[in-house]
Formats: C-alpha cells, structure tokens, sequence
C-alpha cells in the first residue's frame, strides 16, 4: 500500500474501508436479484473496482460533480448515495432516485453531485466538460471527475473534449478505469498506442496509478483535485483495474474471451478490499473483530435496503408522460 | 414600428437575454470575432467577453456535450451550429442525452439549453449544407422545436427558448437572415405552441413552416386574385405543435395543403396532414396535400436545385386542383 | 418446412451471402469470438476467419465511415450496430456520406452497404437502449429501409440488401431473435419495395412494421372472434414503400390503422396515413387511425414500459371504434 | 529546397511544376467567375498549398486514392483531373465529373481515384480508411492518402479511424495540411499540445514536413507510400502550409483575423511555385523562357476550358430524381 498521507485520520481510512465494502455489497445483492430474477434487465457490476471509486470520490467534495458509467453503481454509492433509493430505482420503483424511470444505467444523484450513469458509452466525456465549464464560467471552485472505460477511449468525442478541455483549462479530471476489457474483447485488441500518451499529446498530465490501491488512487486525486481548483486542470488519470464478473451480470460463460485462472489471480491477490483491510489492521487502525461487525452491519443494511425496495410500489402509470419537459406536466395531455 | 432583419432580431434577442441573465452564454465556431459566418452574432464578443461568447474547435459533438453538461448544472448554453446539416453530428448529445435527461432523471436534473440553427436550400450550398432537417429532431420527445418564420416571431421565440428550461432546437432560414419585418422595440416572448394565422381566409388553409410562410403568402395573393380565399397557418413551434388552432382552420375550410421544406417523407408535412385527417375528417372536402422538398439529395446545380422545393406557383396549382375536386379523380 | 429463428435466419443469409461472395464483409463491435451479444453471428468468424467477421472498438461513427470508404471501393460491408440507439452517433457517415455519395457523384461512387441494427422496447433496457429510430432513416433520401417482421423476413430482406448496390438499413426486433417461422432450405430473395398481405380481411386494413405485425396479427384474430375481419398488411420495406398494395386495401376496406413501434410524432406512421389519406380519400369510411410508441422516452420501471407500446388489445379498441364509427363523434 | 531524388528525371520535375502551376491557375479562374458572378455559390481556394497537393499525388499511381476536403480543387487536379470536367462541375453543368450535382464542395474523379471532396470537415477519414482497409481485403497493393485541414484535427472521427488504422496495419496516410487557420481562426487557438504528437500516441509513425517545398513533400510521401505497400502502414503527415485567399471566395475583409503583412510575407518569400521555378532554372533544367511558354500554355487551356463550361447546358430537370438509387431511374416516379 502507498504511505498515507499526513492529514488522513484513522476516520478517513475507515469510511473508505466503509465505502467500498458498501459497494461490494451492493453489488453481491444486485447479483442475487438478477440470478433470482427479481430485477429486470441486466446490470454491470462493479465489483473488484472499488478502490477506484471510492479513492476519487473520497478526494471531492459533494459540491463536486462526477459523470458515471453503465458500470455505474460503485460511482454512486462513492459519492454519497443510499441504499434504499438505489435498490428502488434497480427495481424500477417509485421512490428510486430516478422515479425509476432510469434504471440501473442512467441513476443520478444530482443531491450528491452524480450528474448520472450514461448508457452511451463514452457519452458522458461532454457532459463532465461542460460541468467544469460551467463551474468555471460561474466562478466555482468546483471540480468535475469523467468516469469512462478502457473502451470509452475509441470514441471520439472524448478527444474533441479533451482539446476543449486544454485550449480552456477547465477543472475536470478524466478517470480512465481501465479493467482490461471493453465488453467481451481485450483492451490492447481494440486501443493501439498508448492511453496516457493521448490525453499527453493534447497537452494535458497524466498519471497511470494502481486502481486497486485506495490510498494511491486517493493521494493523487487529491493532489490533482487541489490543482484543478487553481486552475491548473485538466488531467488525466488511467486506473489499472479488472472487474470480477462478466461485462454484465448475464454474462456467465466467458472461458472464450478470458481465464478463470486470471480471474483468480486478480480476485485472490490484488483485492482492493482485502490489501486495505490488512493494511488497516497491520497499522492499527482497527481489528479484525471491528472490521468484522463493520461488514455484518453493512449486509444487514444492504439486505434491508433490498427488501424494503422489493416491496416498494412502482410509478404510477399516469407518471409515463410526466417529466418528458419540465414545464408540462402530462406531455400526452397537450393537444 | 421599426423594421429590422431576422439576423438583427436574434442578435438583439441573445444581447437582451445575456444582459438579463448573466448565465446565458454562446457557444460555437466562429461566434466571437467573426460573429458566424452569417455575421449573425456581430457585437456580441465585444459587449460579452470571450467567457460567455465563446469560440470552438470544430468539434460539433464535442460542444454540443459540452453544452449539455453546463446546462445541468447552472448555466443556460445557446449553442450555435453553423449549418443545420450538421445537425447528424450532434445526435447523440441532443437526443440521447439533452432529450431524455430530464425524464431519465425522474424530473431531478433540467437540460435548459437552445440550439440555435438553420435550414434552407437555394442558396447553391449543394448536398451537405442546404437540409431542412427539422422532421429528425421533431421526432424525439424531449425536444422542443421552433422555425421562425419572420424577424418578429425570430426574435420572440429566441428569448421564449432561452428562458425555457428544456432543451429547444430553433431553426433559422439561411436565406432569410437579411429579410426585414417590423419588430417592437419593446420587449416580447411568443409563447411557443401557439400558431399564428398570418392572412385569414375562408376556402382553403394553407398550413407552412418557416421559409413556407412567406411562400404561401404569396399564394395566398395570386389565389385572391382568381377569387379564392387562402388562409396561412404558421404554427410557429412544431413542438408542441398548435393542432386546436390547424384543425379549426381545417373545419372552417374544408381543404387543407401543408407546406414544409423538409423532405416531403417521412416528415413534418405526413404528421400535419396525419393529425389533420384524423380529428377534421368528417370536415373535410378533399384530401390534405402535403407539399415537401423533393425526397432527393439537394442538388448543386441550380438548374436542379430550384425545383426541389415548393414555390409559390406550385402552391397555388395545388390549391386551384383541391378547390376544383381535381383530387377526386386522381384517389 | 423447417422452422428457424430470426437469429439463424440472419446467421444463414450472411453465411449464404459470404460464401457467394468474398467482397462481403461483416464489421461491428463483438462480432467475432463472441457473435454480438445477441448471439446472432455465432459461428461466422469459424468459417470466414476475423479478416471478413471484423470486431472493432467502440467507435461507431468510425466503423460505420470505414464502411462508407470501403463500399466505394470494392467491397460490401455488412455493419453491425449494436443497438438501434447508437444510430444517432453515425448519422453523419450514414446520412451525409453513405446516403448522398452516389447522387452527388452524378451516378459515378456506389456505396453498396448494410447496416443492421435493431429496434424494439420492452426489454427493460431503458431510454438509451431501447428506441425504434427508422423513421429517422426513412425521412433521409438515398437509404433504403428494411424491417423484418418474421425469420422468412429476416433471410429473404437481409439476402437482398446484401446484393443491393445502395446503402440499406435493416432494422430487426431485439425481441424477437428467438421466434421461429417456416423458413424454406432453398435460396430465395425478397424484394424491396413489396408488402406482404399477411392476412386478408374485408373490413378493416391494419397496416404493421416489424414487432407490430404480430401484434396485428394478434388482434386481427380477437376481432376475428368478433366478426370483424381484419386484413394485416406488412410493407417489409418502408423505403422503397409499396403504396400500391396499401392504398389498393384501404381502398377495399375503407378503414386503416397504421401501427408501428417508432414514436407516434413525425415519424412512420403519419407518413403511411398521409398517403393513404391523400390517395384513398373518397374510399374512407372513417379518418386513418396512427398507432406508434407514446412520446415518451422509454422509461426503464416496467410499470411504465409495457404501456408505451402499442398493444393487441389496444388495436383491438381503435379497431371496433373506427367500425363503430364512434371516430365520428370525436371528429 | 530538399535534394532531389536520384530517380527522378527532369520530365517529373517539370511535371511537378506544370501540375502547380495548373492548379494556381484553375483557381485564379475560379476567384474570377465568382468575383464576375458566374459561378453559383462560393468556393474554397486551394492557391499556395500547392505543393502539398503536388508533392504527394505525384508518389501515387492512378489506382491509388485520395479523399479530399472542400477545399479541393488542388487535389482533384493534382490527381489527373482536366480543366473541362472540373469548371463544368463548378458551374453546375452536365458535363461536369459530378453531372453539376455535387459542385466545388463535392467534386469526385472516380476514374483517377479521388473518391471526392467532401463539405462535412473530417468527413472523410472514415472513407480514405474505408478504401485502405478494401485494398488489404482485396489484397491489393493500393494505397489511400486522406487530406483534411488542421481545423478536421478537431473531429472525433479522426482518432476513432486512426487507431482502427493503427491497429490494422492499414495503407493509409493521413495528411494534415495545416495551413494555420481553420475559417477565421488561427491554429493555436483550436489546436492543444501536438498534432503530431496525438497520431504517435495511436502507435503511427508522424512527420512534420515544409509544405511549399514540393521536392521534400514528394520524397517524403514516396518513402511512407512504399511502406504502406508492404504493408507498414498506416502514417500521418503534417504539411506546413499557407492558404493565399480568404477561408472562401467571399471572405475579403479579413483583417481581424490574421495581417496582410502575414499574407504578404507566405506569398514573396516562401511561394511553392517560385521557389520550385528558381531551383528548376538554377539545376538547368529548364530554362526562363520555357517556364513562361508552359505558364501561357497553361493559362490557354483554363481559358478555353472555362469558355467551354460557361456555354455548356446545365443538366435537363428530368435528371433531378435521377442518381438517388443505382436502381431506379427515376426515385420520385415510384410509388
Ligand atoms: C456507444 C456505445 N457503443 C456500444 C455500447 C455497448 N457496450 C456497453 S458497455 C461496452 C463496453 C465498454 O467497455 P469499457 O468502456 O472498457 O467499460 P467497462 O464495461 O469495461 O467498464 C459496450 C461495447 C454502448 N453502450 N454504447
Ligand atoms: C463538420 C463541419 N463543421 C464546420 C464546417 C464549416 N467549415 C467549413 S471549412 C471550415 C474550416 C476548416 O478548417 P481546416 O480543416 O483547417 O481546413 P482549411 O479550410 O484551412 O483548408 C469550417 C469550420 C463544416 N463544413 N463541417
Ligand atoms: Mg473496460
Ligand atoms: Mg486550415
């Protein structure tokens, strides 16, 4: 693990601990809803990721803003969601925090800052620029991190962005997580050259960090996050990461496009979750049986999280046409 | 009253606004010093400041994401596409993004934004810069679309747009940006949804968009002349569309031709007439004509071009056969 | 005869098609090894090798332009895109450059292309995965459209598009990859620009697109029970459209409901009734009835999904209205 | 100028020159039709970047391709294009490569490879991409340079087909030619980091290369054309250039955006064409005299051609609906 920085206190480690088993939970759960057929659609998990998330989101404020992903829950438990709203908008619920009209891949959490998982992959890049933008034009010192994928960086726009981003030095970071595939195919099949090198070639820093160290993706974002605030953004970072389960959680059979044995490698010895719970127990932090109680009691929320949502009631069906404009409550009703 | 150019309207709409509202800003190639190559944005640059008039690479997704994400959180982009063909670039941004936002997010997250651009063929542009393509982003929920049709409804449908909190895509004729029309010197908005009857008549309606407008007006003349008398129908927005004001005008004439320079299929003149049929059916004398550009790519030759879109004459023959029941033995 | 799903039925028209002819090309993302996430591709990159079954990144507006190069050049590419909502990232390669090459060039580029895609809601995939956008395509001229509505279809359409030296846009049903239909072992092509009467009926045309015609055929047995007879019509292309064979029913009937699963506003369905309309006028007893997808973006809750699409049982209540003529007292 | 190439023989030198000279001399009666209002519309200049052009079409064969850009007129007659097609297709006239319907901003030589102009900026990548991957399918050994301007290095689509190139091996070598404005814009002001620099990150090998220097162009483009024929592909190239008018015919008071002393100083001291014609006479090559014979010569032809094409008849209106499908005569007489 990287050396902790001066200020961290033994409460910063701990909610990060806190946060990313609250991930990992959340998405154990969302698993078991799928396998037992009790969401609808599919849903990409985020599992084995989780120091990504939560090493950013623990360098923001909540005034600060992120764009999240289709693999998008970890961004949002990171950045300060609940449970029950999010199991209620998996589940297409009323009281999600979507009205449940988006689902897993488009939640949002404007309280907190997350401008919204985007279905479109890649789609997001503008969004996040814009956020710095205008946080920028209105005087803020607010800072925008674009989370993407190792496969978001073959879509255009992202380039288009990060010249604008340059040209105008906005306060955005862009968050590569790059897991190894994009979908069921490997990352340097469909990414020639290298990653870093483009966002360097318009001008622009950037760092390759180990996604599976918190404490290392967490120093250099808030190093990165105070710089932005002076005006000294863009950046870039790539995270090294790897996602334990398939693209999405239908995605079962997958021996054709990679190993169990690396699955195994990455899930046994490069855990963020454990290599962070032993370094919280080597340096005292906490002890096994604290951490132990920590996890229970996240379960126990998570499960009640999940049962409350299950009995949630769903939009009522004169909600189809409402929110289709702002100023018009039912679209269908106009003339 | 005073009469200004459709180019000075919406230069005088975006100054009133940005002064009245401080997070109103443009966005687009060549806006600032050069004001666009319409010169529409004159001024601006110089009264605004290069923070809130602000140029781009030629990146047209690019800023149009980029616009999408400032109007989430806090500010209101006028973003400027320098010709509506290259509105298939932006796509993604608008109607999978800016379009759905808003419902995606359950009602929490507003994408108060406004695209400003244009359409028109005639000017010798040829294939990729002379398309009406209004039809495409009229089909997406989640849009709001206006076509001025003169000076005065481009002015108050600008500021109507900027003030709403959704995202509005206008469209400006780019051959009509230096025609005059008296405009108020006070303030204004048009509210949008509602259509403008711009001549009243009692045989037949004449239904048109933008460019149209000015076409069927001239119709409208010569078939006054032969003793007809054309009413014209500008619905101003056609999202939403004004369909109470159409099909009363549809009931009292009986015969309606609707007018559009988009391509004739699949477009707006099938909806009008479609909407038309359905709720002023039993009032009708004749088929709805519906009269489109041509379903061909624009052709650059001006001996071709001219003829792809409906002119005043070919109204007015359209007209003459619906008065006739000509159409009678042609369905 | 043997039945086959719609996937087999695409799987073997590319093979078939692949074998005839080594021009032929298959490009998209996870086309290979994995066959798309539909499935549907299994078993090509085995026979034809990864130099002709081609996985790209993530970068359809690139794909789809090194589609556009390569069909002007000598090769037939077949672009698989993922989901029919991608379309807007590709608009400029497919509507600018695919679309207008050969008319812009007086007839000298050809740019023999397909792109499969799909459409459908329902899926629980929500507002960025699940829109039917070929109305969009339809409205832009120089494309060809094709909508399978079952496997017999989804061969004899795909076969043909592969052999057209015009770009053409195959939109299929993501929900419908497992149905199965009789599909001959024979070789046969269908050709673009003729419908398909489904099922003959003497009181009432309903004309369907695609998911839409089963769920005509659904409803055109309930009224069936009813002592209403129902004629389902499929155009199976809506570019070209066979007018002919609707206006030819209409006529017959003197009753239509056009039903399609793209949004109701500006799209298909007001195109077919505009016609319809406009050249049957005097054969209708009753004003066309439109039946698409609500205005909506699609909501992902279930709850408000399945409402967004037209039904069985919604067809079935337009259609004793329009015989009730009940339409008259709304009209 | 570059030292000349060994291979190269005094009838490929004053080929090169005759080609520059052609194209000055087709927009200069180009800018006289419009500034007489002969011509419908506006058109883009192609005059100083003449070199560019020359330099490259030269290292191809007929079979090889090119895509060009709306300011295109230098490369479709670089490419083999005659006078007669190319000022009847300005004119909107039947004879014209494109029957009059595509004009300046869509001219196309198919039977020499230019596979057209193209009015969309960065339109084309995808195209010249296209055709490169079809020459490695078919397994021939034709290559496809792409031109674009340094205003397209704005567009997505550019870095989307690049790295498709560079991890295909395409032949294809994307040539910016970056005469330092994109419209009314300078290049720094759009442009962040290196243009270079973003095609070496996609893994391609990038050159910067003086482009009014016609020798250093060709011998540039030889050595990258051949290596693309064994397959070494793909390369960028940006060519340092300089255009004489305005962003089109119409933009005359450009003052604001860039000085007529700048101006001045590209078109005395670094000419493509003036300088090529001293380093002709100085090698002995040709002489004054025959230089001037050729520029008359040259100029002759582009009068009678444009005589021919103001006189020729524009296409019937029967032809309007004619060209929108390979398969219909007539698209608008269906159904
Ligand atoms: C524009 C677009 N193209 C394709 C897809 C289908 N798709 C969804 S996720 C995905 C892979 C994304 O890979 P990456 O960006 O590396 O993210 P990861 O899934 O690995 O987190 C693809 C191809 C999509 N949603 N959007
Ligand atoms: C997609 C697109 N955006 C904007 C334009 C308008 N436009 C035409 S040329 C041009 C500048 C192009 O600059 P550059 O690529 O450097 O080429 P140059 O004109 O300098 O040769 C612009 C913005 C366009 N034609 N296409
Ligand atoms: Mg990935
Ligand atoms: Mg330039």
């Amino acid at each position: 693990m990287s050396p902790s920085k001066p200020h961290h206190n033994a409460q910063d480690y701990l909610r990060m601990y806190r946060q990313m088993v609250r991930i990992r939970t959340f998405e154990d759960n969302a698993n078991q809803l799928y396998l037992s057929a009790k969401m609808p659609g599919l849903t990409h998990m985020y599992s084995g990721e989780e120091a990504v998330a939560v090493g950013i989101c623990e360098a923001l404020r909540k005034t600060d803003k992120i764009t999240s992903t289709h693999r998008g829950h970890g961004h949002c438990v990171a950045k300060g969601a609940e449970f029950k709203e999010m199991f209620c908008e998996l589940l297409g619920k009323e009281e999600g925090y979507c009205r449940g009209k988006g689902g897993s891949m488009h939640i949002a959490d404007q309280s907190n800052g997350n401008l919204g998982a985007n279905a479109i992959v890649g789609g997001s890049m503008g969004i996040a620029t814009g956020s710095a933008f205008s946080a920028k034009l209105l005087g803020k010192d607010d800072v925008t991190v674009c989370f993407f994928g190792d496969g978001a960086t073959a879509q255009g726009l992202m380039y288009e962005t990060m010249n604008m981003a340059a040209l105008w030095n906005l306060p955005v970071i862009y968050a590569c997580e790059n897991n190894g595939y994009s979908e069921y195919t490997k990352t340097e099949e469909i990414a020639a050259g290298s990653i870093t090198a483009r966002a360097e070639a318009f001008g622009m820093e950037a760092f390759q960090v180990d996604g599976q160290d918190v404490l290392a993706v967490n120093a250099l974002t808030e190093q990165l996050v105070e710089r932005c605030r002076k005006g000294e953004g863009p950046f870039f970072i790539e995270l090294m990461t790897y996602r334990y389960h398939g693209h999405h959680v239908g995605d079962i059979n997958r021996e054709y496009y990679r190993s169990k044995e690396e699955e195994q490698d990455w899930k046994e010895n490069r855990d963020p979750i454990i290599r962070f719970r032993s370094w919280l127990v080597s340096e005292g932090i906490i002890s096994e049986a604290e951490i132990d109680a920590m996890n229970a009691e996240i379960k126990d929320d998570a499960a009640a999280a999940v049962d409350y949502a299950l009995n949630a009631k769903y939009p009522d069906v004169s909600e189809v046409d409402m929110h289709v404009f702002t100023d018009v409550t039912h679209a269908l009703a106009q003339g | 009253m005073r009469e200004i150019t459709i180019s000075q309207a919406v230069n005088e709409a975006l100054a009133e606004e940005m002064r009245r509202d401080e997070t109103v800003f443009i966005i687009g190639e060549d806006v600032a010093e050069a004001g666009t190559p319409f010169k529409v944005l004159s001024g601006l640059v110089e009264e605004f400041g290069t923070a809130r008039v602000v140029d781009t690479p030629i990146a047209e997704p690019g800023f149009m994401g980029l616009a999408v994400g400032a109007a989430m959180t806090g500010t209101r982009p006028v973003v400027d596409l320098m010709f509506g063909d290259f509105i298939y670039l932006i796509m993604d941004q608008l109607c999978n993004q800016a379009a759905k936002t808003h419902y995606m997010s359950g009602g929490k997250l507003n994408v108060p934004l406004v695209l400003r651009t244009n359409l028109g063929a005639t000017r010798r542009s040829a294939a990729q810069h002379s398309q009406s393509l209004h039809a495409l982003v009229a089909h997406i929920p989640g849009l709001k679309v206006a076509m001025p049709s003169s000076a005065y409804e481009a002015k108050g449908l600008m500021k109507t747009a900027i003030r709403d909190n959704n995202p509005v895509v206008i469209f400006e004729d780019k051959l009509m940006y230096n025609d005059k029309a008296p405009v108020p010197e006070e303030e204004y908005l048009i509210p949008f949804g509602e259509a403008n009857i711009k001549r009243e008549g009692s045989d037949i309606t004449l239904i048109a968009t933008s460019s149209m407008v000015q076409v069927c007006e001239e119709a409208a003349e010569i078939l006054a002349a032969e003793g007809i008398s054309a009413e014209v129908i500008d619905p101003r927005t056609i999202v939403p569309l004004d369909e109470k004001t159409l099909i009363a005008s549809a009931k009292k004439t009986s015969r309606v031709i609707v007018v559009d320079e988009g391509h004739q299929s699949y477009g707006v003149t099938g909806e009008i007439a479609g909407r038309i049929n359905e709720k002023a059916f039993y009032h009708l004398d004749a088929p709805v004509l519906r009269m489109g550009a041509m379903d061909v790519p624009v052709p650059f030759s001006p001996a071709l071009e001219d003829i792809t879109v409906p002119t005043p004459q070919a109204v007015v023959e359209n007209a003459r056969k619906l008065m006739l029941g000509e159409m009678i033995h042609a369905a």
